[in-house]
């Protein structure tokens, strides 16, 4: 398989988001603020979002909605993956949730009066 | 069947109409939580009780389709377990919450309902996607509920939570939608029938999901973040987060397994035996209890989840899935049970600041959580680790069976550490009462209780018989608040009636064991009666401990053995505990005899026990080796001293005179289980042999310098036992018959020292043998009793030791072991040093002022032990009364070396006539007595001090009475032989322990990014042995 | 140093694990079984011209309930962590809180309708246009975030915001129900008739369903953001 | 048993007088030994006889208890007993005594019988140096016990029984047949061991507390110390006999016994007029020290 055959092969939404999905570990891995690590979450989660989406997307077909372009019978064969785009949509509420929940911890926590870095929550040890 | 979907319809009902019916009022709003609660349990019994019926397991599809197109949930048996699981959690759990719930705002109560909903859907659905939404569901409802009465640590630890849960969120969403992409749906039954998973990319997308469900159970080292919200938590939330999320969770595991190729189950096993040795290892070393059972809980979540990989991955147990569910399954509802209500239990006591013992009830329930955590009898957890363990054994898995016992006994160390320091309190505080937060762990307690005997009696001890220990135990302690002498009596009676029941069934070896354990059982029931009042605790388990004794003898499997053998071990424990000071001694009572029991229980699994080929090879060295631990031989005896001295008075003297008699019977049974050998060969008799004498001769050097009377008679025991496994290990008739002459001779003057040692003690109030003197005026049946016990006990004749004596050497040189019998000579001599000195120090020299009002022991103690006095003298003057049922129950396995001739004893190097020696010491005693008071002109008695004193009068009987460090010499020329190296070796291995749960924990550095760092490197680590594997 | 080293290993170990999934699987040529039966039976089956929201509302409408338990959850759990009481704010408003811009209030007071109105129309049009609950009840919350940042000071009724979001959610499962009463399950939406494909009236009871969800995700959204503000009650 | 039982009583009472009075005899006889050794006159003879009778005719008792008074009369009949035990001459009917109670086993553990009594009598007398002397004596007897057992061993080992009448008739036929002769390490490690026994010296650290005027002897008096006096003759006689039985082929006429003993008593007074005293953690070292390993030598050689 030469290069070129292989990036050609190489799923472009699937790959942006996992680069997505590793930008956001690392975000949440090493960056101390509390509310950096919840958007880091939320870069994360994104990226798993794209990964998501790019299991269902067909080259050149269109969305999974009837219309004229394409009627019940001829669906199977002009549109794209429903269920990924139905998963997604779960999963991006869900994400949604829980960064909000994370913020408010976020919020809760600074407001108790403690630093907006997570190294000063480490009483709980051992 | 009702339709799950109902349940899930209420539970959202009520949770979206909350806010609103709140406007009610609190209480309604509670009550409405809780009676939902109540029903999701009302419909998973409903389904248990038609499952285990025969019913079939039934889907239900949703929207009026059915998979692929649907969502499809399922109840079978491990669904409505599960169910009923989480919701009964969520039950026990309100007990605590409830008040906290009144408080906080609403949020509080809606997360509740939340988590246990989405708990349930993880436990019902087919749908990996919906699995999903349900494992977020009751993560936000977790996240939510951490910080629900905003109590500052669990806010933090509740963030710390998250991320981790965000991690994991992840990777399971990357693992479900490369499922469907490869296997075209996202149900898990039609996924795990395809192939299309098996490839590299179906390996790996399955990786992810299973990534994520290792790390929502908390492997190590990826766990902190939970431990940290176990420690910081609300109690209840701890409760629910420990119990019914665990088993929501590993049920999600158990659902995923059919998707599971070799190399993922074998990840499986491995992180989750890793977890439940690190997760001991780390508890060891945790002293804030909540944070200790958030280790437990981890390490057990583990375990049960390696089991499960195990089963399916290679077979294990007899009946595949069968297996995995009894024996998972019976770890689970155990760690279920037990988990949640120590953690209610924990939280209530732990909350008040409240140092002080705990009230009866809640300390039974304290008990029976503990017992049943660590997995003693006749708690769920004991059955399925047995036959985990039998399993393992029978496979050959030497090293998870000893990582299983290892860890097991482990966190029996830091479970009972706990249960000790709060059985004890602190002194002066008043008693803890838990009030109604203590329904939740007493109901748990209960539970537990029920599921264990049910399955025990259903399943493989039907045996009526062996629960008898346990009845025993649980009516006195109902009956506790009676008076105790009525209690001791009752205990007494148990103990005729058990020994009634169970003799005909017994054999000669059992039913001559029968007499000493069941015996001594009774003999000290009365001598408790001593002293009135309730004294709560004593009886029962004290008649426990006995007629577990009696069950040991009654056993006829491996199983039904080791069942009593746990009980007995139990029991005696607490007794241990039960003691002013007994909180240190107890515990190491309980390591080492849990340990032992460990060894025991593998060795048995192993099949010691039957005779067979292995029996014969190393399953049966380790049984006895277990047996030995619980002889206390030297090496193994450092629990010893302390349970015996400071256990109540008439504890000890049972743990001494009949308890230390059950080792010695096992020995002899595992013995006749090989036709009269021992496993491993002639040097297993040699080594042995040797073993018993150190024990001897150590026991008696020990005896020597202990200024603590009780001590002294601990260490006393130690050494006898030591001449009963030497004379055992010989493995010839003289032998045996010696080694049984000799137990039941020191069950009769150990009782008779103990009794006599137990009204020294009331009536003085001290241990110290210094701090007495001169009673013999004041207690002369004491001092007569103690008297004659330390001739039998010295061997001197006219009295039945010597008769002890003279077989012992008579086998040992028969025997051809000169070096042991000149040891064992020179023990026999160190046994008169402690001997006098504490008859001595006691009730001669010089009496203290202090002691002036003593009176003679209570007859109680009197009593008995008159009638021991004339059963000593009886045998002794008819030695035949004690050696003809021994020789007959020797019989003639082994060439016959002993016969009598008459009342002549002959062995093949000498010959001993106990009556003659008796009628001739009497008559010449009687001749020198009758000189003696024939020229005794005008007797005269004299005050205390005066004596001859150097023409001068003595100070004070404190400085004249020579007492204190009464053989200082002594310890001068030999204390290099006593310089308490076992202590020291176990201490070190202690520390060695501890440092490594210390450098394991040193992990736990409380920053949750660190913690989030060890989720993904777990993850990563976890990949690259799939890619090895 | 070590932390670096660490934190670098991980995310390149998640990477090994990753990557090849990611890169390996490529683009599929067709979609599969499953796929196409739902594009093939779902306007058959439902009456519905947006397959997803087919999927989403009806086949997998019990994930769907269960999202809107989710962010129920997140709403309640946000609810009770930020109050003023918890966050230890007094009765007494902070003084220095900057007022909005004029070009703000302005827009807000233009916009608020409109957006109001398009959130409405997503939700209403979700069986047929892509779009639902979920993204008309979000569009519905921006209104509300714009009259916040407008009008810091302003307080949402948090008892009707409650009560909608009760009463909608109640009668989401009531819609369930009736599915299963009425119709063949749980969920499903042919309690009403079904209409014809692509009009605004068909696809049973998608829209209502939809409806409740967009009245409830809006007022969850909107009670979160008014928390975050950190004054209520 | 073709004797009537009350035949033996009488054979064994006067067993009892020919031994006591050797064993006065004995100890007045090297009490003037030692005199002479060091250069005194001595004191007659007889004078154990004189102390005896003066003891018992005292006209007053002091007691401190039942077992003060019990003290006395557990010592006689240890030595009494332990004589009974033995038989005295081999082949004799008069001085088999009640040797067939038991074999060497009894007799080795019965005399300890005694000395418990004694210890405990002593105790009751309240005076610390009693108990000081007892913890001494208790101490060094454990050392001793050791390289006598061994040696003990070592016999039962050579002459396959512990039966005393059997290993004499296993030694009968001139020196060469005595254990003295064909295992004189387990002699050794016996007469090494009988030094402490004896409490003599240098082993005598025991009674030290008693040569300062106070102690045991002087809290008992009266007719109580006669009968320890008499003990001492009897218990000593005994032990000499089963020395002489162990090792020295025994008897088969009372002369040979007299000789014998006196010979094997000799011994042990010659050692203790050469040897300063030992502390008891030093004796108890010696003891376990190298007459241990003799006897360790005997039984190996015995076994082999």
């Amino acid at each position: 398989m030469s290069i070129l055959e292989f990036v050609s092969r190489i799923n472009p939404v699937a790959a942006s988001g996992a680069v997505l999905v590793l930008v956001g570990v690392w975000g949440v891995l090493a960056r101390p603020n509390l509310f950096k690590i919840a958007i880091a979450t939320s870069v994360l989660e994104t990226g798993v979002n794209l990964v998501i989406l790019s299991t269902g997307y067909i080259r050149g077909r269109t969305a999974p909605i009837l219309d004229s372009a394409a009627d019940a019978s001829t669906a199977a064969a002009r549109m794209t993956d429903p269920v990924p785009q139905a998963l997604v949509l779960t999963a991006i509420v869900i994400g949604l949730a829980v960064t909000a929940l994370q913020l408010s911890y976020a919020v809760r926590l600074r407001a108790a009066g403690g630093g907006s870095s997570i190294e000063s929550y480490g009483d709980e040890k051992w | 069947m009702v339709n799950p979907l109902w349940l899930f319809a209420l539970s959202l009902g009520a949770a979206f109409l909350l806010p609103l019916v709140d406007r009610l009022g609190r209480r309604i709003a509670l009550a409405l939580v809780h009676g939902v609660t109540a029903a999701w349990l009302a419909a998973g019994i409903f389904w248990l009780s038609i499952l285990l019926s025969g019913g079939e397991a039934m889907d239900f599809g949703t929207a009026g389709f059915m998979a692929p197109l649907a969502i499809v949930l399922r109840v079978g048996l491990a669904e409505a377990a599960g169910v009923t699981a989480v919701a009964l959690t969520g039950l026990l759990a309100a007990s605590s919450l409830t008040r906290s719930l009144r408080d906080a705002p609403l949020g509080g109560s809606m997360a509740l309902l939340m988590v246990l909903m989405g708990l349930s859907g993880i436990v019902l659905t087919r749908d990996l996607f919906n699995l999903f939404v349900f494992l977020e569901i009751s993560a936000i409802g977790t996240y939510g509920f951490l910080g629900f009465d905003d109590r500052k640590p669990a806010l933090r630890a509740a963030f710390k939570y998250m991320i981790a849960g965000g991690l994991a969120s992840s990777l399971y969403l990357i693992g479900v939608i490369y499922v469907y992409r490869l296997a075209d749906t996202l149900n898990l039954d039609i996924a795990a029938s395809g192939t299309a998973l098996s490839g590299p990319a179906g390996t790996a997308a399955v990786f992810f999901l299973l990534a994520a469900l290792l790390v929502e159970l908390k492997p190590f080292p990826a766990n902190g973040w939970a431990v940290d919200a176990y420690e910081t938590a609300h109690p209840g939330v701890s409760a629910i987060l420990s119990g019914a999320s665990a088993t929501a969770l590993l049920l999600a595991l158990w659902k995923i397994l059919p998707l599971l190729g070799p190399a993922h189950l074998s990840l499986v096993a491995a992180s989750g035996l890793a977890t439940f040795a690190a997760g001991n290892l780390v508890g060891a070393r945790q002293d804030r209890p909540l944070r200790m059972l958030g280790y437990s809980s981890v390490a057990q979540v583990g375990l049960v989840a390696a089991v499960a990989a195990l089963a399916r991955l290679s077979g294990l147990g007899d009946g595949g899935s069968d297996f995995a569910a009894m024996v998972a399954g019976g770890l689970l509802l155990n760690h279920l049970l037990a988990k949640t209500g120590l953690f209610l239990l924990a939280g209530a006591v732990e909350d008040d600041r409240a140092r002080g013992p705990l009230s009866p009830l809640a300390l039974a329930a304290a008990g029976i959580l503990s017992a049943a955590l660590v997995g003693l009898p006749p708690f769920p957890g004991f059955w399925a680790k047995w036959r985990l363990v039998r399993a393992l054994a029978d496979s050959g898995r030497w090293w998870i069976l000893a990582l299983v016992l290892g860890g097991s006994l482990l966190e029996a160390f830091y479970v009972f550490r706990w249960l000790g320091a709060r059985t004890k309190g602190e002194a002066g505080e008043a008693p803890v009462r838990l009030g109604i937060r203590g329904a939740g762990p007493v109901l748990a307690a209960l539970l537990l209780v029920a599921a264990g005997t049910l399955g025990g009696i259903r399943g493989p001890v039907p045996d009526l018989l062996l629960w008898a220990p346990w009845a025993a135990a649980a009516v006195l302690f109902l009956l506790d608040g009676i008076p105790g002498r009525l209690k001791g009596i009752l205990s007494a009676a148990a103990a005729a009636a058990f020994g009634a029941a169970v003799w005909g069934r017994l054999d000669g070896l059992g039913q001559f064991f029968a007499v000493m354990l069941l015996g001594g059982g009774a003999l000290f029931s009365i001598a408790a009666l001593r002293k009135g009042g309730a004294r709560r605790g004593l009886y029962p388990l004290l008649s426990a401990a006995t007629l577990a004794l009696g069950a040991i003898l009654a056993a006829r499997t491996p199983l039904e053995f080791f069942f009593a053998w746990e009980t007995m071990t139990a029991a005696s424990w607490l007794l241990v505990l039960r003691g002013r000071d007994g909180r240190k001694p107890a515990l190491s009572y309980i390591v080492f005899g849990l340990g032992g029991a460990f060894l025991l229980m593998a060795g048995l699994a192993a099949g010691g026990w039957d005779g067979g080929t292995a029996a014969a090879g190393w399953p049966g060295l380790l049984v006895l080796a277990g047996l030995l631990v619980k002889a206390g031989a030297l090496g193994v005896h450092v629990w010893l001293p302390g349970s015996y001295a400071e256990s109540d008075d008439e504890s000890s003297g049972f743990l001494s005179a009949a308890l230390s008699k059950a080792p010695v019977f096992a020995l002899f049974a595992l013995a006749l289980s090989l036709g009269a050998a021992l496993p491993g060969g002639p040097w297993t008799s040699r080594v042995l042999g040797w073993l018993g004498l150190a024990t001897a001769l150590g026991g008696a050097l020990y005896a020597v310098y202990q200024e603590d009377i009780k001590r002294t008679l601990a260490y006393s025991s130690l050494g006898q036992i030591g001449y009963i496994l030497l004379a055992f290990a010989a493995m010839d008739q003289a032998g045996w018959t010696t080694s049984l002459y000799l137990a039941l001779n020191h069950f009769l003057y150990k009782s008779m020292l103990f009794l006599a040692v137990a009204g020294v003690i009331q009536r003085t109030g001290t241990r110290n043998m210094y701090e007495m003197g001169g009673l013999i005026k004041k207690m002369p049946v004491s001092f007569l009793s103690v008297l004659m016990a330390i001739i039998a006990l010295s061997g001197v004749p006219p009295l039945s030791g010597f008769g002890g004596k003279w077989l012992l050497y008579s086998t040992l040189i028969g025997k051809g072991w000169y070096l042991e019998a000149a040891v064992a000579f020179f023990a026999s001599g160190v046994a008169f040093l402690y001997l006098y000195r504490l008859i001595h120090s006691i009730f001669l020299g010089q009496p203290k002022p202090s002691q002036s009002e003593v009176r003679e022991a209570p007859a109680a103690l009197v009593l008995p032990q008159l009638l021991l006095m004339a059963v000593l003298m009886a045998v002794s003057v008819f030695p035949r009364l004690m050696l003809d049922p021994i020789l007959a129950l020797v019989g003639d396995r082994f060439p016959t070396t002993l016969a009598f001739e008459g009342s002549r004893l002959r062995s093949a190097l000498g010959y001993w006539d106990g009556t003659l020696t008796m009628v001739v010491t009497g008559g010449v005693f009687a001749l020198c007595l009758a000189w003696m008071l024939a020229n005794l002109h005008n007797p005269q008695s004299v005050r205390q001090f005066n004596i001859v004193f150097a023409a001068e009068r003595p100070l004070r009987p404190e400085t004249t009475h020579y007492a204190w460090r009464f053989f200082e010499p002594y310890r001068k020329a030999l204390g290099f032989l006593t310089r308490e190296r076992a202590e020291r070796f176990w201490d070190a291995f202690g520390t060695g322990a501890a440092s490594v749960g210390g450098a394991l924990r040193r992990l736990y550095t409380g920053n949750g990014q660190t913690y989030a760092l060890h989720v993904v490197l777990y993850v990563a680590v976890l990949y690259l042995l799939l890619g090895v594997l | 140093m070590m932390r670096r080293v660490l934190v670098f290993l991980a995310v390149a170990g998640l990477a090994a694990a990753l990557l090849p999934l990611a890169l390996g699987t490529g683009v599929p040529e067709a979609p599969g079984a499953l796929a196409t039966a739902y594009l093939e039976d779902a306007p058959g089956d439902f009456g519905a011209a947006n397959v997803v929201t087919a999927i989403v509302v009806s086949y997998r409408g019990f994930d769907t309930l269960g999202e809107v338990a989710v962010l129920f959850a997140a709403t309640a759990g946000v609810g009770a962590l930020l109050t003023r009481k918890r966050l230890g704010i007094g009765d007494a408003e902070p003084a220095d809180k900057p007022a909005a811009t004029e070009i703000l209030v302005t827009a807000t007071g233009l916009l608020t309708g409109l957006l109001v109105m398009f959130g409405v129309y997503i939700f209403l049009h979700g069986h047929l246009t892509p779009g639902g609950g979920f993204q008309g009840g979000v569009v519905i919350a921006t209104a509300l975030l714009l009259g916040l940042l407008a009008r810091p000071e302003s307080k949402l009724s948090h008892g009707i915001l409650s009560a909608v979001e009760s009463l909608s959610g109640a009668a989401y499962v009531g819609m369930g129900l009736a599915g299963a009463f009425l119709a063949w399950g749980f969920l499903d939406p042919r309690v009403l008739p079904l209409g014809r494909i692509g009009s605004l009236v068909s696809a049973g009871s998608i829209p209502v369903i939809y409806s409740l969800i967009g009245l409830k995700v809006g007022a969850e959204l909107s009670g979160i953001l008014d928390a975050l503000k950190g004054d209520r009650e | 048993m073709e004797t009537g039982i009350l035949v033996r009583v009488g054979y064994a009472l006067v067993s009892l007088f020919v031994i006591t009075n050797y064993g006065l005899l004995l100890i007045g006889s090297m009490a003037r030994i030692s005199a002479k050794v060091q250069g005194r006159v001595g004191q007659p003879v007889w004078q154990p006889y004189i102390d005896i009778v003066k003891s018992t005719a005292k006209r007053n008792s002091i007691g401190h208890g039942v077992m003060f008074y019990l003290g006395p009369v557990f010592r006689l009949a240890g030595g009494v007993g332990t004589y009974m035990f033995i038989p005295a001459v081999y082949g004799s009917v008069l001085f088999r005594n009640f040797s067939d109670s038991g074999d060497l086993l009894l007799v080795m553990y019965f005399i300890f019988f005694g000395q418990l009594g004694m210890a405990l009598g002593a105790s009751e007398g309240g005076h610390p140096y009693s108990a000081i002397g007892v913890s001494r004596g208790l101490a060094q007897m454990t050392a001793f016990e050791v390289p006598f057992a061994l040696s003990v061993i070592a016999v039962a080992i050579q002459y396959r029984t512990l039966d005393i009448t059997a290993i004499v008739a296993a030694q009968q036929g001139g020196f060469w047949n005595w254990t003295v002769a064909t295992n004189p390490l387990a002699v050794a490690a016996a007469l090494i061991a009988f030094l402490g026994m004896s409490m003599h010296n240098p082993f005598s650290i025991v009674i030290a507390p008693q040569e300062i005027p106070i102690g045991p002897p002087t809290e008992y008096q009266s007719n109580l110390l006669g009968m320890l006096q008499t003990n001492r003759a009897i218990f000593n006689g005994a032990k000499l006999v089963l020395y002489m039985n162990l090792y020295f082929g025994g008897a088969t006429d009372v002369v040979t016994m007299v000789v014998k003993t006196f010979l094997i008593y000799f011994i042990n007074v010659f050692v203790g007029q050469a040897f300063p005293r030992f502390r008891v953690d030093q004796s108890i070292r010696f003891f376990l020290g190298v007459p241990t390993l003799i006897g360790i030598a005997s039984v190996i050689i015995a076994a082999i």
